[in-house]
């Protein structure tokens, strides 16, 4: 694969069809939680309002040059994940940048944004902030465990890094989906994707800003904007290199649209189920549950 | 004859470890000294029987006198001490 | 209790050793081959009758050498020893001892000459009869030592003593050096004619050399008692 | 003759060695050391010796042709000759350090003469 | 040629002619000296003669007799040696003394005169009873050399020596009476020649005894109590005199010649003794604290060690000679160097002698002394040392080589202990300790001349070749004599020399040896930028820091395993002397020191193992080593590199070490010293690849050390509080890595680690630079103490943050090739659990360099840190070269890259990567560093740009105005959540923090010192229990050695 200039408007494309999708669905799905709880929720157009205001809003302060560094590196975090990991399935045009490099880069990519986050919140200036990041850093470093060992297991398995080629491997059928060729990695994975998406039980990281205080008040107006976006695009971000793993990927935006938001229903739905674990319970959580797991996937395969 | 400087002989080694015996036993550091001259003198006269005069005057000289000199030379300045 | 246990247990280690080396022991019958030597040689080679003064002084002269500095080292460490204690106390301190007899005194006044005669003679003629510097060195000691006993203060001139015992000693270095040159090596006594077999005048340098050692080796003991007996008082 | 003179001479060292270990009064100590020398000096003698010969003097009696079959080594008491004094020398030092030992503590115990150690 | 007899001629007559200078004092000096110095020039001559002219052995006969008959003595160049050794000491000592001397008049000089005399004799004589006069006559004299200390307790020591000498005299003599029976002569060769048969019996107990009393003069552990007392009370001239001149040359040479005579049936026991000594002198002198009993210990060590050098003369052949005077020739000089030191001090703790600081001088030769003893390069011992554990392994005595190096290091342990003493301790201003005597500090220094001169003599008489030619040494060493110039200007000298001789030899490299060399001297020479903000005369951190360069730059070069050991010892000693000079630096330099030299030990112990006795040993040769060694060889030497990388285990010296070093030294020890441990590795594994020992692949298990070691490497510098500390641990971690690359064994885990190497390299360097800026201005280096640093240090933000995401290896930083690499690496192998540890231990890297950022540069800026400034300037500027230079390997790593993996590739079996156009692929997959890095570029540039716009007009505010729980925080230290910070972590994972590794040294050290404490209260200072001992020493040695 070659760069060429058309890939660049192709790319965009993407993006701006990502970025829709995730508002609505996020939307979707806060709908759905608050029937469950028996509440009326919030419109489905409620996302793009809030976003669109945010961008708008201009703030009158600043905390210098550096400030900024935190929601760039987030979003670029976010887009970048996505630019690098093919779409959909055999269509060029929604490869995006994916030649520049496998997997790996992907698995590591990730980190891109965590670490603009974190520098983001430091750089507030809050200690809730910070301890926040604290938190989710510890978190995220041993749930990200099983899910490297599940792509090792992965990459053995089809012996290759190359998104596509692993997607290519599961086509044919349902059967040939590493769900089912590779039980062992999805399930490492899936439990390292709980503890990814922050979402309950292992969203006490994000439990101080639910106070409206730390990032979210000093980072309002357009620095809220850049992070909106990107907690829309970042999971489905990820999310896709799952589908493209573990799912037999897509060959068609349809199918994505359904993958994606079936990823996403698993996490809500353990999430409904589970209380909330503290940092290091969740910690203790998956080097019990979820990495021997993956270890097994790794030794197995 | 042979049987004689024998037990001459055998009768100095007597009396040289008896009088080496009470040398390091005796409680009179003076004694001791004496005794250890005796020795020595014992052995000199025995050296004589060994067909040795040289070494006999020698130790009867040396061995026997100056060293036991010096000894009470020695004892006559430290004479406040008489522990054992 | 324990210790002298332990030091009885160690000797009987060692008696150990002794046993094995009585037991594997036999008394020679003949003169060893050094032995032999000596006994065949040393009367034309050395020309000295007693053979043991022959070893001592000419072949095993090196063991001599060091002997007699072992002497001199024995006298100048004991003068350093005890003279420094004395200069720190002084003098003054002497206590009065009472005065030895008349007989000693008389006594000595006369014996002194002839036992430093005596101790001449047994050094000089060492080479031919029992005796030598060593016993003689020894006898001429006992005469100090009888004066010391009949005058505990007297002085002696320690410079005289030092000087007899380093003019002696270098002589005897300066002989043992012109082995070298005049004849088969150091401490050679051919560097003087041999002489007659038995009579005063042999042996080469061996007469000599040990009235040297005689010398040096009563300056030496003069040396070491003269000073214990000054230590006297402190 | 020689191995009562031998035997003699080690025992001789063995008790010198004794006292002068168990003793802890330093001139005992030394004269224990002059009787282990002593025992030394016989068992030196006694190894040159041989029986039925005479000192190794050639006089009349000696001759010297007949000398290597008439006298018995005289090597040993050259030794021996040469150990007496330097026995002797020894012992002189000691018995002045003894003394310079008393002169600074009041004392002969040599157990008191251990503030250097370990 | 002058009669050699007249040294012992003109060393009594002189003797004597003093008892007629009774008065006349500096005659009897002058006297004196004119004696000794006579007496040198005699024995110079001769030994001119023997080693230049190459003069044939000669006999001098007295009495005008032959052997048997009449004494003889043996000229040999040994004994001239040893003589010139004797009375140049002697000599040194008078001169010395000058004082001493003068006061106590003309008496104590002749006692010098025949001491130095007798020791001559000894030397000379070959009859064992003139061997016994010349014995008592040293004796005497020392009885009598003992009074030149005003110290009362030397009485004391003098009669225990006496009592000692009594006992060894009665053993002589009867020993010396009946080998006179067995064999009918007194000649020792005479004795020698008839021994087979004569020898049974009562002969060899007749030798036994004499052995034994021999022995004692050469002080064995344990019955040598008496010489600890004298050697800690006497003067120290005459401790130099007795330790170098009396035990350790002229004791030890008769022993050396009585051997003649019981031939190899003794040999055994001398070595047995020699060890036991070696060992046990050393373990007792970890617990002393008096500098002379110190050295007295180390003294009776060393002469263990000729003891055992002489006890394996069977086995030495030709080399033995030069063994055995290299090691006493530097044991001589060193320790009589030491004692002469010792002598300007007037106080005995060692902890005094730090008032040796300030003089230079002085130091050096301490160092000079120190490094002679234990055996450093370039000084004979070292050679020597060499030459023997290679001969010892080669006859599989390897028991006996594991003692000598183990006592070694325990020697060295003390000895450094006590530089670090010297260096670091605070000195009594109230009291005046050093004195400096011009005669004294004459004889101290030319004693550390000749050590060199030494030093050179040896190297030129080595078969492999003298050290001290090589260049870079050679420049090293020239800074010591350019010490006194500004440190700006040897700065430059420096880099200069440095870049020059890269320039000059890079052509000759090859890309393994490029890479290396580039980051050893290119690499260093920007570090040393940085060094251009001290100003001032920094003295000692230009040799220091040069031989460390010396020594890696010799490392990649060396052809063969001496020039290698040579050179790991050089790099060995550079840095610690570097290290060393931090603040608080001294334990740590202390443990550096002594694992870095416990590692070399294993590395010498492996070579020697390898090499079989083949001399000059080429390093590819490890690859032909036979099977049932080889496995073994590749552990020792594993191991041995394995210390220098810090691996697990075998880890704690580093963080102490690289975090208390100096600022612009943390990077040197950290971004290229520790590169040479793996330098080491790739040699081994290069040359022996995959060994398996019992079954178990050895690789194997370095794979698992590697992952261990990046896996709690990271996770313990997690937990700092400090930054350097932090990044020290780091650098465990980064070392994990590298290992495992190493020890996957496959073509791309190589890679990986040479990756490693060139990263590692420059963002350890930065980090350490930047923080070693920071801590420079807050004067602090724990984090919590900082915080809100960004807007007052931008530069070195912007260094911290490019150089973490580069460690994290997140994309589009070279960091990331790394990763890429070591996935595609692992595919490649079969090893699939340790890779675990290793997935953990990225994301948990990520924790302490998040941390590091946060807690530093983010938050609440500190009150009492308003007012500080950017980092100095000479600081910053390698930290952005070094941000440009990872930019430009980030985008173009084939830059180096692809040379490497081509020179890999012959080694394994074309695994390589496809380095064609800017898209690097593997078997698996792809990775194209400049596509990552445009599109990332891009994305944030855009972002960035448009956050800049709309934010045009916004009025900055300051940090602290924020909102918190609804009030204004009214402190910065409490707005900044810094301290504990990752608690929740250490909560869940604390457990795998406990300092087991820690508490198991901490132990051992224990261990040794109870040992060592608990034992030498066996010497319990009664001279007695001193005669008990020996008696047990003869009467035990007896036992064992007629039961087999």
């Amino acid at each position: 694969m070659q760069f060429e200039w058309i890939q660049i408007p192709y790319a965009l494309l993407t993006l701006f069809i990502v970025l829709n999708f995730g508002l609505i669905m996020n939307a979707f799905v806060a709908k759905i939680g608050a029937r469950v709880g028996r509440r009326h929720g919030i419109p489905i157009y409620q996302n793009y309002l809030d976003l669109i205001k945010n961008y708008g809003l201009r703030s009158s302060i600043t905390h210098g040059m550096m400030f900024y560094l935190g929601p760039v590196f987030r979003l670029t975090g976010g887009v970048g994940l996505i630019m690098f990991v093919p779409t959909i399935y055999g269509s060029l045009m929604f490869s995006n940048f994916s030649f520049s490099g496998d997997l790996i880069l992907a698995l590591y990519f990730i980190f891109f944004g965590t670490l603009g986050m974190a520098l983001g919140a430091g750089e507030s200036g809050h200690p809730h902030a910070a301890i926040g990041i604290s938190r989710g850093l510890s978190q995220v470093t041993m749930a990200e465990l099983p899910l490297a060992l599940a792509i090792f297991s992965i990459a053995l398995q089809y012996q290759t890094l190359s998104v596509t080629e692993i997607v290519a491997a599961q086509q044919g059928g349902i059967q040939n989906w590493t769900l089912f060729t590779n039980p062992l990695a999805v399930a490492a994975a899936m439990l390292s994707f709980l503890g990814s998406v922050m979402r309950p039980p292992f969203d006490v990281v994000l439990a101080p800003q639910e106070i409206p205080i730390g990032p979210p008040t000093e980072y309002h107006s357009s620095y809220l904007a850049l992070m909106q976006t990107n907690r829309v695009i970042y999971p489905i971000a990820k999310m896709v290199i799952f589908m493209n793993l573990f799912y037999g990927g897509a060959d068609n935006w349809l199918v994505f649209f359904l993958k994606i938001f079936l990823i996403y229903m698993f996490a809500v739905f353990v999430g409904v189920v589970f209380p909330r674990f503290r940092v290091e319970q969740s910690i203790r959580w998956f080097l019990i549950w979820a990495v021997p797991i993956g270890v097994l996937a790794v030794v197995l395969v | 004859m042979i049987d004689l400087m024998l037990l001459v002989t055998i009768f100095f080694a007597i009396a040289m470890i008896g009088a080496a015996l009470v040398a390091i036993r005796v409680k009179q550091i003076s004694i001791a000294m004496l005794a250890a001259g005796l020795v020595s003198l014992l052995a000199s006269v025995m050296f004589l029987f060994f067909a040795a005069p040289d070494v006999a005057m020698t130790e009867a000289a040396i061995g026997s006198g100056l060293t036991t000199f010096l000894f009470f030379f020695v004892l006559g300045r430290v004479r406040g001490d008489q522990r054992d | 209790m324990i210790k002298r246990f332990i030091v009885l247990l160690f000797l009987l280690g060692l008696g150990l050793v002794f046993a094995g080396l009585l037991s594997g022991y036999s008394a020679d019958n003949e003169l060893n081959l050094t032995g032999r030597y000596y006994a065949e040689h040393t009367a034309q080679d050395i020309g000295a009758a007693n053979i043991v003064t022959a070893i001592i002084v000419t072949y095993r002269g090196l063991d001599t050498l060091g002997e007699v500095t072992v002497l001199f080292l024995t006298a100048t460490i004991v003068a350093v020893l005890l003279g420094r204690g004395v200069a720190q106390k002084g003098k003054s301190l002497q206590r009065d001892l009472p005065k030895s007899g008349e007989l000693l005194t008389t006594g000595s006044f006369l014996l002194v000459p002839l036992i430093l005669l005596l101790g001449a003679y047994v050094f000089i003629n060492g080479h031919l009869t029992p005796g030598g510097g060593f016993q003689g060195g020894a006898i001429v000691a006992s005469a100090i030592l009888l004066m010391l006993l009949t005058d505990p203060l007297r002085h002696f001139s320690h410079r005289l003593i030092s000087i007899i015992e380093s003019i002696s000693g270098l002589f005897f270095l300066g002989i043992g050096v012109l082995g070298i040159f005049l004849a088969g090596g150091f401490l050679d006594n051919r560097i003087f004619p041999i002489g007659e077999f038995g009579s005063l005048f042999s042996a080469g340098a061996i007469p000599v050399i040990y009235s040297l050692i005689g010398l040096k080796v009563g300056a030496e003991f003069s040396s070491m008692l003269v000073n214990f007996s000054e230590t006297e008082g402190s | 003759m020689v191995y009562v003179a031998m035997v003699t001479g080690f025992i001789l060292i063995l008790m010198g060695l004794y006292g002068a270990l168990t003793n802890s009064n330093i001139l005992r100590m030394i004269v224990a050391f002059s009787v282990a020398n002593t025992g030394v000096n016989i068992v030196l003698v006694a190894v040159g010796y041989i029986d039925g010969r005479t000192a190794p003097i050639l006089d009349a009696a000696v001759p010297v042709a007949e000398a290597a079959v008439r006298i018995i080594d005289p090597v040993p008491q050259a030794l021996v000759l040469t150990a007496i004094v330097i026995g002797l020398g020894v012992t002189t030092l000691m018995l002045a350090y003894a003394y310079k030992l008393y002169e600074i503590k009041g004392t002969l115990d040599i157990a008191q003469f251990s503030e250097l150690k370990w | 040629m002058v009669n050699a007899i007249f040294i012992l001629v003109i060393g009594l007559g002189a003797a004597f002619l003093l008892g007629f200078l009774r008065d006349k004092r500096k005659l009897a000096y002058v006297v004196t000296l004119a004696a000794l110095v006579s007496m040198a020039w005699i024995a110079a001559r001769w030994l001119l003669f023997f080693a230049v002219d190459g003069g044939a052995r000669t006999e001098i006969f007295t009495a005008g007799t032959l052997p048997p008959f009449a004494i003889n003595l043996h000229l040999g160049i040994a004994e001239a040696a040893l003589m010139l050794l004797v009375i140049l000491c002697g000599l040194f000592s008078a001169i010395y003394m000058q004082n001493t001397l003068m006061r106590l008049g003309r008496r104590m000089m002749s006692v010098l005169l025949v001491f130095v005399m007798s020791l001559c004799g000894i030397i000379l004589t070959r009859d064992v009873f003139n061997l016994f006069v010349f014995f008592e006559l040293a004796v005497i004299a020392t009885a009598g050399l003992i009074l030149l200390c005003e110290d009362k307790r030397t009485f004391a020591a003098g009669f225990k020596y006496l009592i000692i000498s009594q006992i060894v005299s009665i053993l002589l003599l009867v020993g010396i009476i009946f080998a006179y029976h067995a064999s009918g002569s007194l000649n020792i060769d005479d004795m020698a020649a008839m021994s087979s048969g004569t020898l049974k019996g009562v002969g060899s107990l007749a030798f036994f005894l004499m052995l034994m009393a021999i022995m004692t003069e050469a002080k064995p552990f344990p019955a040598n109590g008496w010489a600890l007392d004298i050697y800690e009370s006497a003067h120290p001239a005459f401790s130099a005199l007795f330790s170098a001149a009396m035990a350790g040359a002229a004791a030890v040479y008769a022993i050396d010649k009585l051997l003649l005579i019981g031939a190899s049936q003794w040999l055994p026991v001398v070595t047995a003794i020699g060890l036991l000594s070696f060992v046990a002198a050393n373990l007792l002198a970890l617990v002393q604290t008096n500098d002379r009993r110190t050295l007295g210990y180390s003294s009776v060590g060393q002469v263990g060690l000729i003891l055992v050098v002489i006890g394996q003369r069977d086995i030495l052949g030709e080399h033995y000679l030069y063994i055995v005077g290299g090691i006493l020739l530097s044991h001589a000089v060193a320790k009589a160097g030491l004692y002469w030191l010792s002598g300007l001090l007037s106080q005995r703790k060692l902890t005094d002698w730090s008032a040796l600081r300030g003089h230079p001088l002085l130091i050096f030769a301490f160092v000079s002394f120190v490094a002679m003893l234990t055996g450093l390069p370039p000084f004979p011992s070292f050679y020597a040392k060499w030459d023997l554990v290679m001969l010892l392994a080669a006859e599989n005595r390897l028991w006996i080589l594991a003692l000598i190096l183990i006592a070694t290091l325990l020697e060295a342990g003390y000895l450094f202990r006590w530089f670090g003493y010297i260096i670091k301790r605070e000195k009594e201003t109230d009291k005046q300790i050093l004195s400096l005597a011009s005669h004294k500090l004459a004889v101290v220094l030319s004693t550390a001349v000749i050590s060199w001169g030494l030093a050179y003599l040896w190297g030129e008489l080595s078969a492999h070749g003298n050290l001290l030619y090589a260049l870079p040494l050679l420049f090293a060493l020239s800074f010591l004599l350019l010490d006194q110039l500004p440190a700006r200007i040897k700065n430059s000298l420096s880099i200069a020399g440095m870049v020059a001789y890269f320039m000059v030899s890079y052509p000759t490299y090859d890309p393994l040896q490029l890479i290396f060399g580039a980051i050893f001297l290119l690499g260093s020479s920007v570090i040393l930028l940085a060094s251009y903000h001290v100003s001032g005369r920094r003295v000692g951190f230009y040799p220091s820091a040069l031989l460390m360069f010396a020594g890696l730059t010799l490392l990649i070069v060396a052809k063969d395993a001496f020039h290698f050991f040579a050179a790991w010892e050089f790099l060995t000693i550079g840095s610690y002397f570097l290290i060393l000079r931090g603040k608080h630096s001294e334990p740590h330099a202390l443990s550096y020191v002594i694992f870095s030299l416990g590692g070399a030990f294993l590395i010498l112990a492996g070579f020697a193992l390898a090499a079989q006795g083949i001399s000059p040993f080429p390093l590819e040769s490890l690859a032909q080593v036979a099977k049932p060694i080889a496995p073994w060889v590749f552990l020792l030497l594993a191991i041995g590199f394995m210390t220098k990388t810090a691996v697990i285990g075998l880890h704690i010296w580093l963080p102490g070490a690289h975090a208390e070093a100096e600022t612009d030294v943390s990077p040197m020890v950290s971004g290229i010293l520790l590169k040479a441990g793996l330098f080491g590795l790739m040699v081994l594994l290069m040359n022996m690849g995959k060994q398996s020992l019992y079954g178990v692949e050895l690789t194997y298990v370095m794979l698992w050390m590697g992952a261990l070691s990046a896996f709690l490497g990271n996770l313990m510098a997690v937990f700092q509080e400090d930054a350097k500390r932090l990044l020290a641990y780091s650098s465990i971690g980064q070392m994990g890595y590298a290992l495992f690359g190493l020890a996957l064994m496959n073509q791309l885990g190589w890679l990986m680690a040479l990756m490693f190497v060139i990263n590692h390299y420059i963002y350890k360097s930065m980090l350490f630079l930047s923080i070693g800026g920071i801590a420079k201005r807050t004067g602090t280096r724990d984090m919590y103490k900082m915080g809100g640093l960004i807007a007052l240090m931008p530069l070195s933000f912007i260094a911290v943050l490019i150089g973490i995401i580069a460690v994290s290896g997140v994309p589009p930083l070279s960091g990331f090739g790394g990763r890429w690499i070591f996935y595609n690496a692992i595919l490649e192998s079969e090893y699939r659990l340790p890779m675990m540890l290793i997935f953990i231990s990225g994301p948990i890297a990520f924790l302490y360099l998040f941390r590091l950022i946060h807690t530093i540069f983010l938050g609440q800026l500190k009150d009492e840190h308003r007012q500080i400034k950017e980092a100095p300037f000479w600081i910053l500027l390698p930290q952005m070269i070094y941000v440009v230079a990872l930019m430009i390997f980030a985008v173009v790593p084939g830059l180096a890259m692809r040379h490497v993996d081509a020179y890999l590739s012959p080694f394994f079996e074309g695994q390589g990567l496809n380095w064609e156009g800017f898209t690097i692929t593997s078997h698996y997959g792809y990775w194209s560093p400049v596509s990552i890095m445009i599109v990332v570029a891009v994305i944030f540039a855009t972002l960035f740009a448009w956050l800049l716009f709309v934010n045009r007009k916004a009025q900055k505010v300051k940090q602290f105005n924020i909102v918190y729980s609804a009030e204004r925080p009214f402190r910065p230290e409490t707005t900044h959540f810094a301290w504990n910070f990752f608690a929740p972590y250490r909560k869940a994972l604390g457990f795998l923090m406990q300092p087991y590794v820690t508490r198991f040294w901490e132990t051992m050290m224990d261990l040794l010192h109870s040992i060592a404490d608990l034992s030498r209260r066996f010497y319990t200072g009664n001279g007695q229990t001193y005669g008990i001992q020996l008696l047990a020493f003869v009467v035990i040695v007896y036992l064992f050695k007629m039961e087999f």
